[in-house]
């Protein structure tokens, strides 16, 4: 499957066993992907909103 | 003003060396302190032994934690504020050091915003999101609730617990805690007691660390250094003017670090 | 001043009725307020979990109680104070009540003597005496702590646990806890919130006892509640004004108390 | 078994299955004795010092 990156518009290539909720990198820009539909082999991504890392005790 | 974190391998579940104890009532006799205590493992401890197996997730920069669920958090507090704050007030007060117990829930003493999601590395090791679950980023602290029981003659020990926006309790990592504590009281010192003499680096203790070139150095530091160091860096661009870690298994393991070079210094 | 007391049936693990929760926000703008909670029930769920069976032994007077020994001291302050403290804590946080959580402990704010030994009836219903472990009699409430968290604007919720002489934590009854707050405070008004519309007898419910005339009154009442006015008359005697024991399972429980008669009340 | 009331100075009979810490009453004054030594058929008894009761949660 593919998806075009929302920040340079390169194509990304998406493993087909990708589940939602999983991060790919865009190749060009290295920009973080989250996965947040796939339907009838096609995939919808968003740039994934990454949160500082403070996960506790 | 001295704040002193004390890890989990300090602490127990609720015990400290007469050496800290010692050095802990006379420093207090000498200037203003503040506690705040760890102690992951006892959680991880008790969790499994009531049936609930806790979870470790890595992060993409390869970071261990607990994820924190709504079971686990509850239990979290129980042991954290309960089994070891309290084990830790009565070694306290036993040596007549007037302690108060307490966490970042109480007054509202620490604000955290709960991380909605977080990103992991599962176990094909591909990047993933996945609800964020009971752990919280610092954003506040009421220095108003600490200075009124450091000014009425008290010192508060802090369990690393956080108040959530939604008023959820909140894992938070008890060195960041530390820091965020140790900037809202503007202290002199963020003293990290810990099970080694300092941060290694190529098998020497690396003396001083300028806040500013944390990042550089961090790749060749261990894990839970790292996490150290950031606290401490932390803690100095929120004002404090020097946090040092050092090891809390020496005789005066505090006032060692007050009257000479000892451990690693952030500045 | 109102004390209210919160047992085991109305604080569970740690939650509160949107009712009382209300009540007690309502309150606390008008005068100065301060809680003591239960929940016994909950540290022998959690014990016999992590594998502590809970004993239980019959005193001379036929009144039942938890046996606290050396480990089960442990886990009653882990749940007292970390499991259901904390719960509270939030819920009230999260209406806007700014709570502050801790027990007998923390401050000293509860002091007690432990009782070395203890005479029991054993299962040959002889009497015997065992070796007291882990609770104590209330000696004095460090008023002035909980005055410095009230008059700095903060509600105090206790949890019953005390420090022993020897900076022991001791499980003490947290009526009488409540009673000794109360009286330390100099409260107009203990309430206990219970789950019962107040004291029965001839299934009709007691408008009024006489605090002095409590021992004719006993010897027909059931033992959960003989423990409480025993614990309201005492607050009398310690100079709270009047002592209420009134549901918490009705709307406005704090309010309605305060305004028109509702329960029983010991003066 | 028998022992003296230390109280009264009655007789006060003990079972001999009695065990260390037990609690007899003595019958003429009412006094409450602990058994504090058991030793060849014969018991030492002190007067209890019984703590009000207060037993916690
Ligand atoms: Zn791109
Ligand atoms: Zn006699």
């Amino acid at each position: 499957m593919k998806a075009r990156c929302p920040e340079c518009d390169a194509e990304v290539k998406i493993p087909d066993d990708v589940i939602i909720g999983e991060i790919v990198s865009c190749p060009d820009c290295g920009q973080e992907l989250e996965i947040v539909e796939i339907t009838n082999g096609s995939v919808k991504v968003k740039v994934a909103e990454v949160e500082g890392e403070d996960w506790g005790e | 003003m001295i704040v002193i974190k004390m890890g989990g391998d300090i602490v127990g579940s609720g015990s400290l060396s007469p050496a800290i104890i010692d050095d802990i009532k006379k420093v207090s006799e000498e200037q203003k302190i503040a506690l705040v205590h760890g102690g992951g493992d006892e959680v991880t401890r008790i969790a499994e032994k009531l049936g609930v197996p806790q979870t470790f997730v890595i992060s993409p920069e390869g970071i261990r934690s607990r994820y924190t669920g709504r079971e686990t958090a509850v239990i979290y507090a129980m042991v954290m504020a309960g089994m070891i704050n309290k084990g830790l007030v009565v070694a306290l007060q036993k040596a007549g050091i007037n302690a108060v117990g307490f966490s970042g829930v109480d007054g509202a003493a620490i604000r955290a915003e709960r991380k909605k999601r977080l990103i992991i590395i599962d176990e094909n090791k591909r990047k993933r999101i996945i609800d964020g679950g009971y752990t919280g980023k610092i954003t506040s602290v009421n220095s108003e609730f600490l200075f009124l029981l450091i000014n009425g003659g008290y010192i508060p020990i802090l369990s690393p617990i956080a108040l959530g926006d939604e008023a959820e309790i909140l894992n938070v990592d008890g060195d960041r805690a530390a820091a965020y504590v140790a900037g809202a009281l503007g202290a002199d010192l963020l003293l990290f007691l810990t099970d080694v003499q300092g941060v290694y680096l190529d098998n020497t203790i690396v003396k001083k660390i300028d806040a500013d070139k944390v990042s550089e150095l961090l790749p060749r530091i261990g894990q839970g250094m790292e996490k150290k160091i950031l606290a401490a860096s932390e803690a100095i661009k929120l004002g404090v003017k020097r946090a040092v870690i050092s090891s809390g298994f020496i005789d005066h393991p505090v006032t060692s670090v007050l009257s000479r070079e000892l451990g690693t210094v952030i500045f």
